[in-house]
């Protein structure tokens, strides 16, 4: 049975090549279109129409057909149906999309045993990119971005934090990382929390951070409702944030975060990989087509879209236009580009991104709310597969 | 045909009418297999059609035969995908003894729950139920290091089926597979509807008051039925555990129990084929609408739920078996 | 010889209202008692507290000789204490057939099989089919009971009761709502019962208690005014007075 | 620590209003109708709706929105209510449950197709976005706005019932249908306005509760669950039992996640559990004859 499904697979792949000059490159686009992780899944293909509107549906020599799959919530057996049903019934090429962490680990057996490649745009666990050899990664990992911030925070005088996160995988690796090289670098943690993944009114928690006087909070949140109801809370519980800082990761002032929280986000520092008022000619150039096209503010979830549709268009230009897994992979590999956010490179060994992460700071501009960089960390690789490879 | 014409055969036979095999009945399982034969694209949708189908067979088992309205059916599903899952990360991977520990493990959390479920209807007894789920859920989120928490669980792995059959990236073994175990949970449920104990169960549904009054024990039916679906719920989680190597906490999810409920109700309620035709309608219209429409599907979805209410106050099942009653007599 | 029924004591108030005080009485094996009362005197809560689905604040049940006066109500019925209902209670979607034979299995203690098929348990579907064709239901017994008459439906209820084989029979109201010239028939199928059957039957007609009843029971105001046979019920002054003074005669 | 039990017993308060104007209208609707309206939430949706759009689009103050919210959500909810609920009272809870929850699905993808799947951000007016400090505590302006207007609303609601003769009518039209209609009841009018009424306080509470919990297209099933047991736990129809059980609620979960944020997710569902197997008809439930 093996035998014969390989055989199959590789005749396919075969036959694919033959005829590529005539035959579209297949993209399945699966992402949460509906439920509680709809926004998310909707921005990462905001992103990805953007680059393709931009550089037309052809790139060296072939047409791209994105197929649209909505993956519907954290159902990792629908992420593997929709991607095998995307590689067998479609005769698709590459797998994209990915919001949550359990879909994209399952897709990722797909990958690997059909051998195709897999753009993950956004889930964010480390472990994602060992689960297949073909699959790489255009967003960050939580550590990424969480260890950054750790060691930031030690460094700027930032003496005792308090830890609030979300009950759950993500939020737990969050503050793994955050602590480790928060309290590596000097800091102390005089408290810590975790909320459970379905909360919705954070005055409590906020109350018992506050009363155990830290320097800071650090806060990690999924997206979703929860930023706006934690700056909610922070008001109402009278936390002063030139006294006492609230740190976090890029959710926690996002765009509808910061929208409906007002002047109450004023002061909140956040590490993030990206934001839209990051400085520079092609940022400013992707955020005005963005808004242009759907009438809001990019966000994360939109330039891990549209980063993952340029290594994409890359890869498979650099490959002349041959789509599969072997061939994608490689050529991806060591890849570097100018986005939006800034130059990233995806890691020969990793597939993750290298990149900047920006520490900024919720600022009131011309009468806006901004999240303004005012320090940032280069070239920060994923400290969880460092520490992998340290260990071997 | 008049009543005075019965036939003077044995009583017992007027009941072994009802369990007989009907044409209908062949012709659906022959065409439970045709997705192999006419389409092969659609396996993997097929075969979790079939698994969500068992699971809402296992829940009729309850609803529709004992009258027990279970918000929280999910819970058992998910405890036997974890249980194969945990298993199968442990290092042992074979399939069929996989589906009995999920199966086992269910039933007997099934078993201690029966205990509560069967004392209580109503409105109290749909959120005792969803409460309960909701606690084994939040348990398996805590327990990170048994179940992986929200990443899921991770080193599933099965082996060949038979030690023979590969799990194939094309779903041919696993839909054989998947139609095998449904078949045979189907054969055991018909049996258990045509034998007296699920004679017994109808009868709580009925009037469990007269039930009372003819000296019958409903708790103890009811505890049983309800280890016996728990029992099916685990062998449907494990069979998605199986054949997908992923486990997450959705499978116990609110969302998932409450899903199950609205095919069961969907495709007939007590009619034995209501849960494997409503999973079939329901996840079938599910990938067609969102194929077309990815981000406005539920609202297909929604509009016909509406339509089945409206016109088949019965469930689908309840309406195709009036059809067929018409059809009948019109050609008689 | 021990008394088929014994009732000693029984009290029962829901707050400040008495719906049964202090009932004593004592029914002989193969008696026919007829229960009487004007309405709310509380007949069908007396059965109700023989039978269990009350729980009776004091008081004594012993059935046989032995006390069931703590025992759940489905397990007084398997120590031969039945009972019918006023109002219908029946299972709609079952045919009599099915239903019978499901309190036949019951009471054999065959419902527990999930695997076996119904229809291969001969003797108590003969069993069942028996005591339909004793009430003259044979002929409707494949269908559903929602669909057969009223009056038939009736049947169906004494039907039920007597599969479980019971030594105490209680009956309440047996014909309500039957039409008065059907109940007569009705009672003679009561009548014909086996006369180790103990009956307790409540009924209103008194010419049909008078035509039946071995024995009579008044209840007042959830107590027990008096007990005797016919001939001393008919001429008590009390009776007259609290009973058929108020409730009328035919 | 104990200092703050006055903040935690505030907000759990304020929280449970919001859960009661919530759920009210399903108590209501299934105790006195009998009715299983799955769709409640997604009445309150559109209040919560209404609200956004009149703020952000037309700049209307956010009290004004408030009646508006009410207003539209109780429109839109006897519309359904007699083109479609109408003929299901008499239905089976499931087909009731199927049908509703069909409403539910609409409701949502029409929400994200009008609105997108963002969260919708609403800007209050700062005077109430405000803290005052009484005696070292903090308490928040906006949670005092929500109960006072939570218990006007309790209170005018059973005056309403127990002293109008609008409530009379509701009292007669449900304890006996027939008997109401003997009387020269509009029965079905009565239902209508009682539906409507329902629906468009929870309407009021999904306006209410953006600034608490934030709303989007999902909202219509999030909070289904918090209803269904503030609704379980109070008994049926019974005002007095959602408001009680909304309370309890409130401050249970706003007290374990102070107290004990580890497993604050256990206590609500083991309170549910508990007090159910405990009274199944829940605090204030009447048996139904």
């Amino acid at each position: 049975m093996k035998g014969i499904s390989i055989a199959m697979a590789g005749a396919a792949a075969l036959a694919a090549s033959a005829a590529f000059a005539q035959t579209p490159v297949k993209v399945g686009m699966i992402v949460d279109y509906t439920g509680q992780f709809a926004d998310t899944g909707n921005q990462i293909d905001n992103g990805y129409k953007l680059y393709v509107k931009q550089h037309g549906d052809t790139v060296a020599g072939r047409k791209i057909e994105t197929i649209r799959k909505d993956n519907g919530g954290m159902q990792p057996d629908v992420a593997k149906r929709l991607s095998q049903e995307f590689v067998v019934r479609d005769k698709g090429d590459i797998i994209a999309g990915f919001d949550l962490t359990p879909n994209a680990l399952a897709a990722g057996d797909v990958s690997a045993e059909a051998k195709k490649f897999m753009v993950v745009m956004n889930a964010a666990t480390s472990i994602i990119t060992t689960k297949s050899p073909y699959m790489t990664r255009t967003s960050s990992t939580t550590p990424q971005l969480n260890g950054a911030l750790g060691t930031w925070a030690a460094k700027n005088g930032i003496k005792k934090v308090y830890t609030l996160v979300s009950d759950y995988g993500p939020g737990l690796d969050a503050v793994a990382a955050f602590t480790e090289n928060y309290t590596a670098a000097g800091g102390a943690i005089v408290g810590a929390a975790k909320f459970p993944v379905a909360t919705l009114d954070f005055s409590a928690f906020i109350q018992a951070a506050k009363d155990s006087n830290p320097d800071a909070i650090y806060i990690w949140t999924p997206g979703g409702t929860q930023p706006a109801a934690i700056g909610k809370a922070l008001a109402e519980r009278g936390v002063d944030t030139s006294k006492v800082k609230i740190l976090g990761q890029d959710e926690l002032t996002g765009v509808s975060a910061i929208a409906s929280m007002g002047d109450l986000s004023i002061g909140i520092i956040t590490a993030a990989m990206y934001d839209f008022s990051h400085k520079s000619p092609m940022n400013e150039k992707f955020v005005k087509d963005f808004q242009d096209e759907y009438k809001r503010m990019p966000d994360i979830f939109a330039i891990g879209g549209y980063d993952g549709a340029t290594a994409i268009y890359k890869a498979l230009e650099k490959t002349g236009g041959k789509a599969d897994g072997e061939s994608l992979i490689a050529a991806a590999k060591g890849m570097t580009w100018e986005s939006p956010r800034g130059t990233i490179l995806i890691d020969p060994e990793t597939r993750d991104i290298v990149q900047t992460v920006y520490i900024r700071r919720v600022t009131k501009v011309d009468g806006k709310l901004i999240n303004v960089e005012f320090d940032k960390v280069d070239n920060v690789k994923d400290p969880v597969k460092e520490k992998m490879k340290a260990a071997k | 045909m008049s009543d005075a014409s019965v036939p003077a055969k044995p009583p017992a036979e007027f009941l072994a009418d009802g369990a007989r095999w009907r044409w209908a009945e062949i012709a659906f399982w022959l065409a439970a297999t045709l997705p192999y034969f006419v389409a092969q694209d659609y396996l993997q949708l097929a075969g979790q059609v079939l698994i969500t189908g068992l699971f809402a067979m296992s829940l009729d088992l309850i609803l529709g035969y004992a009258g027990v309205v279970s918000l929280g059916h999910a819970a058992f599903f998910g405890l036997g995908a974890y249980a194969c899952g945990v298993a199968s990360k442990w290092g042992w991977g074979e399939p069929i003894t996989g589906l009995l520990i999920g199966g086992a493990f269910a039933g007997i959390v099934g078993y201690g729950a029966s205990f509560i479920v069967s004392r209580f209807k109503g409105l109290a007894l749909i959120m005792i139920t969803l409460g309960l789920n909701q606690l084994v859920a939040e348990a398996a989120n805590s327990a990170h290091g048994l179940t992986g928490g929200a990443d899921g669980l991770q080193g599933v792995h099965t082996w060949d089926l038979l030690g023979y059959f590969h799990f194939d990236l094309y779903g041919v073994t696993a839909f054989w597979y998947i139609l095998a175990v449904v078949f045979a949970c189907f054969l055991l449920t018909r049996r258990m509807v045509h034998s007296p104990f699920g004679l017994a169960l109808r009868g709580i549904r009925e009037n469990s008051t007269r039930m009372v009054a003819i000296g019958a024990a409903n708790r103890a039916h009811i505890r049983k039925a309800f280890v016996i679906a728990a029992f099916m719920a685990g062998v449907a989680g494990a069979l998605l555990t199986e054949t997908t190597e992923t486990v997450s906490l959705e499978t116990l999810s609110f969302q998932r129990s409450a899903d199950v409920l609205v095919m069961l109700i969907l495709g007939g309620v007590g009619q034995l084929y209501g849960g494997v035709v409503g999973a079939a309608i329901y996840m079938v219209a599910r990938d067609r609408f969102s194929d077309v429409n990815p981000q406005y599907w539920y609202f297909w979805i929604g509009l016909l739920l509406i339509a089945v209410v409206v016109f088949l106050p019965n469930g689908i099942v309840g309406g195709l078996k009036k059809l067929g009653g018409y059809l009948g007599r019109a050609g008689r | 010889m021990t008394a088929a029924l014994l009732a000693k004591g029984l009290d029962k108030r829901f707050g400040s209202l008495v719906v049964a005080g202090g009932i004593s009485f004592e029914l002989p094996v193969g008696e026919r008692c007829a229960l009487i009362g004007p309405n709310g005197a509380g007949k069908t809560t007396l059965i109700n507290l023989l039978t269990g689905m009350l729980t009776p604040d004091a008081g004594e049940i012993v059935l046989n000789g032995e006390d069931i006066s703590r025992a759940p109500p489905a397990r007084r019925v398997r120590k031969g204490l039945a009972r019918t209902f006023q109002i219908n209670s029946l299972f709609p979607k079952l045919n009599p057939l099915e239903a019978t034979t499901l309190a036949v299995c019951e009471r054999r203690g065959e419902t527990g099989d999930f695997l076996g098929r119904l229809a291969a348990r001969r003797d108590a579907v003969d069993e069942a089919y028996d005591i339909l064709k004793s009430l003259r239901l044979d002929g409707v017994c494949r269908r559903e009971t929602r669909e057969l008459a009223y009056g038939q439906q009736r049947l169906l209820e004494i039907a039920l009761a007597l599969a479980t084989q019971p030594k105490v029979l209680l009956l309440d109201e047996p014909a309500a709502g039957v039409p008065k010239e059907d109940s007569g028939e009705l009672f003679q199928v009561i009548d014909g019962l086996s006369r180790q059957l103990t009956l307790l039957f409540i009924e209103h007609d008194m010419d049909v208690v008078f035509r039946f009843a071995s024995r009579i029971l008044v209840m007042v105001g959830g107590r027990l005014l008096l007990e005797g046979t016919p001939a001393e019920i008919a001429n008590d002054a009390r009776v007259r007075e609290v009973y058929l003074g108020s409730a009328g005669h035919g | 620590m104990i200092g703050n039990i006055i903040g935690v017993l505030y907000d759990g308060f304020a929280y449970g209003m919001l859960l009661f104007l919530l759920s009210v209208g399903m108590s209501v609707t299934l105790g006195m109708m009998n009715f299983v309206n799955l769709a409640h939430c997604a009445f309150a949706m559109i209040g919560g709706f209404v609200t956004v759009t009149l703020i952000n689009n037309f700049g209307w103050p956010f009290l004004a929105t408030l009646p508006a919210a009410f207003a539209a959500a109780a429109a839109v909810s006897v519309v359904f209510e007699r083109i479609l609920f109408r003929r299901f009272y008499r239905a089976t809870d499931l087909d009731q449950c199927l049908l509703t929850i069909g409403v539910v699905f609409v409701s949502i993808a029409a929400a994200a197709y009008f609105f997108g799947t963002t969260q919708q951000p609403v800007r209050l007016p700062d005077w109430i976005r405000g803290v005052v400090a009484i005696g070292g505590h903090n308490f928040g302006v906006y949670r005092f706005f929500l109960i006072v207007v939570a218990l006007a609303i309790t209170g005018a609601l059973i005056f309403g019932v127990e002293h109008t003769s609008f409530g009379a009518r509701v009292r007669a039209a449900v304890d006996n249908q027939r008997m109401a209609r003997g009387l020269g009841i509009n029965v079905d009018r009565v239902f209508a306005l009682t539906f409507a009424l329902g629906s468009g306080l929870a309407g009021l509470g999904g306006a209410l509760a953006i600034e608490v919990v934030g709303l989007d297209p999902q909202f219509a099933f999030t909070y289904l669950v918090y209803v269904l047991i503030v609704v379980s736990l109070g008994g049926m129809g019974s005002v007095g039992g959602a408001f009680a059980a909304a309370v309890l609620l409130g401050v249970s979960d706003t007290a374990g996640k102070y107290y004990m944020p580890q497993v604050s997710a256990f206590l609500i569902y083991v309170i549910v559990v508990a007090l159910l197997m405990w009274r199944p008809l829940g605090l204030f439930g009447k048996r139904h004859a």
